[in-house]
């Protein structure tokens, strides 16, 4: 909206008519005798869930192309990471995806735990997982809400807010902050988990099976839901897969892709849980399968509940945490998808090269494929689904 | 799709996709066209049922009203609000040693420790600076402190009208 | 921001009432009441770009509710806003949308600087090349709320604050509008540490008594310093994950019968038994030459045996004498991943693209093009992806340095 | 017909009015009260409606809502009224400026307009027009024109979208609207809105609702769906679609001529909401139940008291669908107007021909 003219600088002008492009388009020139226009919707734009920015091609209300322009809060944070300990570093991913933050740190902390060979005592691993799979109820809470909310179903977003408020408590009492939690170190976490811990994730378990049909009564049954989504955005797994979607995005075009399942980290491989998978690959299919996680990951906690040990929360701590030379990666399944830690260390106690491989990148990137063809108006459950988070996209 | 041998438990599972609106093109007829009419309208009731549910409940209204319950609001003993230095408890003085580990572990360069000589010529702290502008909050220099001098505060009222407000002398204040 | 921006109506009433008898005593009351409302009526604009915004949204939840001080009507248009919280932080190139937006709300408009990345850059004041390190350097900001993120609480008190200042207004107690921070930023710990030293040097040395009175450090009734127990934990072996279907040996086994070039990086050894001592855990890290490139990737998608059909990324490497580049790619299907990684010159690095096999491959390399300078050969669209066109150098680049955006870390 | 001696036309300051003054002086005395007396509605509908509307939205959503403005945020509408006159009008550049500028005007005038017709109470309307439902539909439609003016001369591509589907939209709502109004018409006989009120006298099943039998219900409902479309109303707020058009028509305005476009909406709602009282809920007539003593209590209370009890539920049902769906999009509710509504209207009208011919209402 702020920017309606960006890119048309140096128009060339044929008979007062502008013919450039913005960039990014397929297309080289306008044609001079059609009803296409440009429409620029962000970085201030409330469906853009935060600052993103897109070009469109229109025609009417019909999108015809559509060029996201990324890096509106693009902050650097691999090259920070590269003046920062391993340790300092743990508190920089927190702001990749602050809706995944405890397992952003768990895949930094894997990646320095098989460089260094630290192990996990079993207590660590039990409070890992729940702590993960609690935050992705929360994530999936508060994408559900938005989602509604962009539909135009204001109430959602306060309902799914109110049983997200329930987790942020439990991992605020845990870690002592509600969204960049800093809690996991190599070997553990700083703290243990405190006695309420388990009340409370049972309390939140029971809460939540009433609440997801509260869900469903709300949203998921809603005629006018289901209008706004079958169909929309069909995603087949083959392009999904060529542009390395992940997460319930691929999994909503019928790839069982689960890095919990298929390259399994912590204690992932001891829970029984199923990978709901979408038929069509459409916005309602993405919708459903985060539904239905939500449901799976209080089925994964629930077992977790109830065999939860006792025992050390951390192994041994070291002074600093000196990768020796060599390239580590590690990987974890966040409420977005597959999030990468690739790190090149020179066997000092910073990395000499850090990156990170974001599930919201990779999906964000086959937009215009879902996009076209639709309407305007379809764009809001397109990129909802999607699940795109800014911050974690341009790093 | 092949599957870790000794992963197998779970499996994989399509969603459903409901009924009441068919996916693609589906055969016209009138009675299927009043069934997902009279399905989809049912499921309008249903919703509205539930956001009335809520309008006459009063009890399930979930609000803390912030500044009335400023009594009984008490934030978590680990939350972390802002730094503070511990203090002995018989002299009042602070634990801190100015040996540094803090300002070395902090990301951001939120801590300045300005130490100066006793007349002992012992290193004793001068001035603890803590630029709260700029603090994340992240609990690594309350972790590196070996001697338990330094902690986070519960505080969270802390808005300011004034940038420089926000530069905190936590000991050594002066002029 | 002058006369213009508070109102047509603010600047006329005093004009006609203040020279009738008793005016002015009008005009303190219709002053009064418009403070009232414009305190009782903040309508925000919906801003927030990263962390802080989720917060925010939290604050609007049913369980903070900011419906309570009228705060609820959040404006997706600017025009209709009084208030903008900066929640999160703002890079160079959302800096400029954001004076738009800040120029296009009408005033009396207000400004909170939200969480630690809005009032100075936070923690990403040292090393970033694109943060802009405080919100106040672009626009005025009137309330600063520090916290990564603030509580719901925290934003709430800002915005009673902020009434506050809102209600005080009048003629009386003009309006400060907040400054802007013009100053150079610089390495606040330098500088401190340099400030320090000075005021040490001046001050008079004090006899023991005086220092004690000053400070309160003297040597006398200073405790001993106590290390405090803390609890000590346990080396931990690490527990075996379910093996995936390939291991490294017979991969690296099958990629050496096809790409006799190939190297394992760092590694001494050259051989499969190599590969197989190294373990599970070790990240297969091949060295491919340049002109087999394209083909070994191809070749790990295609087979049958390996199937890789996933690529988790595509990255650069700044080595002191060459660039390397970094395809890695994974097996959705199987769950074995491969590092390939490809040495460049410095001087002209360019390499074929992957976006024939991998779509996904666009914008990857389009972000290794923007903060390493390398050309992709082929490539569809070949654009910076994160910087502004005339962004100068490539940040990643460790020879990168441009002192009027980074403030090095000093330690 | 009923006995409507007990229903006088006119009210005792009118009378007391015309008693006393000479008679082209009174005339114009009456106007004016009557003017100023729609205006104050004007006035008040919004103020109430506002906070309704928050408290409401607030308590389907476990909130609270205003609470720390006045008794729990009662004077909430007032600063924000106060607010938005006190703040800087801007208008972009390139805007057509008499164009931008009147749109809001026009678009609050509108509504406005239409409350004349409307019977409070027996002896509080301003004039009753024997078209009256023709004089409705024809004000009404002039609604559309502020919200096209706004949409075309902000000089803003989401301003015109939203103008262009909110065209669209209401356009085609109106016919569905008039469609139910003429249904009112045939069952009653009348186009006076006054008469309408007449012909639903007797107990609550002689409502237009319950009236026709089965058919009334159906046709309230469709009534409430139209009508939400016609207000430019969430679910149907395609005009303004927060999510997909910033503030659709309204993107450009600020200030007081933004509070007009506010002011105008919640006029709207409790002029469509009055319009569904009149035609389905025996306007100001009280519930009569058919209990004698009950009845009687009932009848005590006055009309117009019956009549905003009744338009304020209608309202907190509007309120109740805002609160509650998801928007549809914008081809889907031309789907719902031409493919649903429409012929179901007149089917409707079929019925109640056959109805009105066979003498059965």
């Amino acid at each position: 909206m702020t920017e309606q003219q960006a890119g048309l600088a140096d128009d060339i002008l044929e008979n007062g008519v502008a013919m450039t492009v913005p960039p990014g388009f397929s297309i080289d020139r306008r044609e001079r005798h059609t009803d296409e226009y440009f429409l620029n919707m962000g970085p201030q734009h409330p469906s853009t869930h935060g600052v993103l920015r897109l070009m469109l091609r229109m025609d009417g209300e019909n999108v015809l192309e559509v060029v996201p322009h990324l890096g509106y809060i693009h902050r650097g944070l691999e090259k920070i990471g590269e003046n920062q300990t391993y340790l300092q570093n743990i508190h920089l991913t927190d702001r990749l995806d602050y809706l995944s933050s405890h397992m952003n740190n768990l895949a930094l902390c894997l990646a320095i735990e098989k460089a260094m060979g630290i192990g996990v005592p079993e207590r660590a691993e039990y409070i890992r997982v729940m702590v993960c799979e609690l935050q992705r109820i929360q994530s999936h809470l508060l994408w559900w809400g938005v989602l509604g909310m962009d539909l135009g179903a204001i109430t959602s977003f306060l309902y799914g807010f109110k049983e997200r408020e329930m987790i942020t408590d439990i991992f605020e009492e845990m870690c002592g902050a509600r969204l960049t939690m800093n809690f996991f170190r190599p070997g553990g976490s700083f703290a243990d988990v405190p006695d309420t811990f388990i009340p409370r994730v049972r309390a939140v378990i029971e809460k939540m099976k009433t609440a997801i049909d509260e869900y469903d009564t709300l949203l998921t049954n809603n005629v006018i839901m289901h209008l706004r989504t079958k169909g929309i955005g069909v995603l087949p797994a083959k392009t999904a897969l060529a542009h390395g979607c992940s997460g319930p995005v691929l999994r909503g075009s019928g790839v069982a892709l689960d890095v919990r399942r298929s390259d399994p980290y912590s204690i992932y491989h001891r829970f029984s849980f199923d990978i709901p998978v979408g038929t069509v690959g459409d916005c309602f299919d993405r919708y459903k399968v985060r539904m239905e996680e939500m449901r799976q990951s209080l089925r994964i906690l629930e077992a977790a509940a109830a065999s939860f040990p006792g025992g050390p929360y951390r192994s041994k701590k070291y002074a600093s945490y000196n990768l020796p030379a060599g390239s580590y990666y590690s990987q974890v399944e966040t409420a977005r998808g597959l999030l990468g830690v690739y790190i090149e260390a020179d066997g000092g106690p910073k990395p000499h090269r850090i990156k990170y491989r974001s599930p919201s990148f990779a999906n964000l990137s086959a937009l215009n494929d879902l996009a076209v063809g639709h309407k305007l108006a379809d764009l809001v459950p397109i990129i909802a689904t999607l699940d795109v988070l800014i911050p974690d996209i341009d790093r | 799709m092949k599957t870790n041998a000794k992963n197998t438990q779970g499996r994989v599972r399509p969603v459903e996709r409901g009924e009441f609106v068919p996916d693609g093109q589906a055969h016209w007829s009138l009675a299927g066209y009043l069934t997902h009419l009279a399905n989809g309208c049912l499921s309008l009731v249903k919703g509205m049922g539930l956001t009335f549910g809520y309008f006459v409940h009063p009890g399930r209204i979930v609000t803390q009203q912030y500044p009335e319950n400023r009594e009984t609001l008490a934030m978590f003993p680990r939350f972390r609000g802002r730094l503070a230095l511990v203090t002995d408890a018989a002299s009042g003085a602070p634990l801190c040693t100015a040996c540094g580990m803090c300002e070395k572990a902090c990301p951001n360069g939120t801590i300045s420790i300005l130490a100066r000589r006793d007349p002992a010529n012992r290193k004793v702290l001068g001035r603890y600076l803590y630029r709260f502008s700029q603090c994340t909050l992240c609990n690594l220099c309350v972790e590196s402190c070996a001697f338990g001098a330094i902690r986070m505060a519960q505080d969270f009222e802390l808005a300011a009208y004034d940038r420089s407000d926000l530069q905190l002398v936590l000991y050594g204040k002066e002029d | 921001m002058g006369m213009r921006h508070i109102g047509y109506a603010t600047r006329t009433i005093p004009k006609f009432l203040d020279p009738l008898p008793g005016g002015a005593k009008l005009v303190d009351a219709i002053e009064f009441v418009v403070a009232w409302a414009r305190a009782n009526s903040l309508w925000p604009l919906i801003y927030g770009t990263a962390c802080c915004a989720m917060e925010m949204m939290s604050t609007g939840s049913s369980r903070h509710d900011w419906a309570r001080f009228g705060v609820e009507v959040a404006r997706a248009t600017p025009r209709q806003a009084d208030l903008i919280v900066l929640a999160g932080t703002i890079v160079e190139k959302m800096g400029s949308r954001l004076v738009t937006l800040y120029e296009q709300m009408p005033g009396p408009k207000y400004v909170i600087a939200m969480g630690s990345c809005a009032i100075s850059g936070g923690p990403f004041y040292y090393d970033s090349y694109s943060v802009i390190k405080g919100g106040d350097r672009l626009i005025p900001v009137d309330v600063y709320i520090p916290g990564c993120p603030p509580r719901p609480e925290a934003l709430l008190y800002g915005i009673m604050q902020l009434q506050e200042k809102i209600r005080t207004e009048g003629r009386r107690n003009p309006w400060k509008i907040g400054t802007l921070n013009q100053a150079p930023f610089g390495d606040p710990l330098a500088e401190a540490k340099k400030m320090w030293a000075d005021l040490e040097k001046s001050r008079p040395a004090a006899p023991p008594a005086a220092a004690d009175a000053a400070g309160g450090n003297g040597a006398i009734d200073r405790p001993k310093p106590k290390r405090p127990a803390t609890e000590q934990f346990a080396e931990v072996a690490r527990s075996p994950l379910p093996a995936p279907l390939l291991d490294n040996g017979t991969i690296y086994a099958y990629i050496i019968e096809n790409f006799p070039e190939i190297t394992l990086t760092r590694q001494s050894e050259q051989t499969v038994e190599q590969v197989r001592a190294l373990g599970q855990e070790y990240l297969l890290d091949l060295t491919v030459p340049l002109r087999r490139y394209v083909e070994l990737v191809g070749f790990l998608k295609d087979s049958e045996l390996l199937d890789m059909n996933f690529l988790l990324h595509v990255t650069a490497v700044d080595r002191p004498d060459r660039f390397e580049v970094l395809a890695h790619l994974f097996s959705a299907n199987q769950g074995h991943n491969i590092l390939i990684r490809c040495a460049l010159d410095r001087q002209q690095p360019e390499i074929p693209s992957l976006s024939p096999l991998f779509a996904g491959a666009i914008w990857h390399e389009r972000e290794v093009f923007d903060l390493f300078g390398i050309r992709f050969s082929n490539h569809p669209d070949l654009r910076r992806l994160f910087l502004e066109d005339n962004f100068p150098g490539h940040p990643l680049r460790k020879d990168f340095d441009d002192p009027s955006r980074v403030v090095r870390r000093p330690y | 017909m009923i006995d409507t001696s007990r229903f006088p036309a006119t009210n005792a300051i009118g009378d007391f009015i015309r008693a006393t003054l000479p008679g082209p002086a009174a005339e114009l005395t009456n106007i004016v009260l009557a003017v100023l007396a729609i205006l104050t509605v004007v006035g008040l509908t919004p103020v109430a409606l506002i906070w309704m509307e928050r408290k409401v939205a607030a308590h389907f959503q476990a909130r609270l809502g205003p609470m720390r403005v006045g008794y729990h945020g009662l004077l909430q509408p007032l600063a924000d009224g106060i607010k938005l006159i006190f703040k800087e009008v801007m208008k972009p550049e390139g805007a057509d400026t008499f164009v931008f500028f009147l749109a809001p005007i026009l678009s609050a005038t509108a509504s406005f307009m239409v409350l004349t017709v409307i019977p409070f109470d027996h002896h509080l309307q301003v004039t009753d027009l024997a078209g009256g439902v023709l004089y409705v539909i024809a004000v009404a439609g002039l609604g559309i024109m502020g919200v096209l003016l706004a949409g075309w001369s902000s000089n803003n591509k989401y301003s015109l979208l939203g103008a262009m589907r909110s065209g669209a939209q209401m356009i085609s709502y109106e016919i569905s609207l008039a469609l139910l109004m003429l249904l009112i018409v045939l069952l009653s006989g009348t186009a006076s809105l006054r008469e309408i009120v007449f012909s639903q006298a007797g107990t609550v099943l002689d409502w237009w609702i319950f009236k026709f039998p089965l058919f009334g219900l159906v046709a309230f409902v469709l009534f409430l769906i139209s009508s939400t479309a016609e207000l430019n109303r969430a679910p149907f707020d395609m005009a303004e679609a927060e999510s997909e058009l910033t503030g659709g028509f309204t993107t450009e305005y600020s200030g007081i001529s933004f509070a007009m476009f506010f002011l105008a909406e919640f006029v709207n709602m409790f002029m469509a909401a009055s319009l569904t009282t009149t035609f389905f809920l025996g306007g100001f007539l009280a519930p009569q139940f058919g209990l004698a003593p009950l009845d009687r209590v009932l009848d005590a209370i006055p009309g117009f008291l019956w009549f905003f009890l009744k338009s304020y539920s209608v309202i907190f049902i509007y309120m109740w669908f805002r609160w509650t769906f998801p928007r549809p999009r914008v081809d889907q509710l031309m789907n719902l107007e031409w493919k649903v509504l429409v012929p179901a209207n007149f089917f409707l009208l079929l019925v109640a021909g056959l109805f009105v011919a066979m003498g059965l209402v």
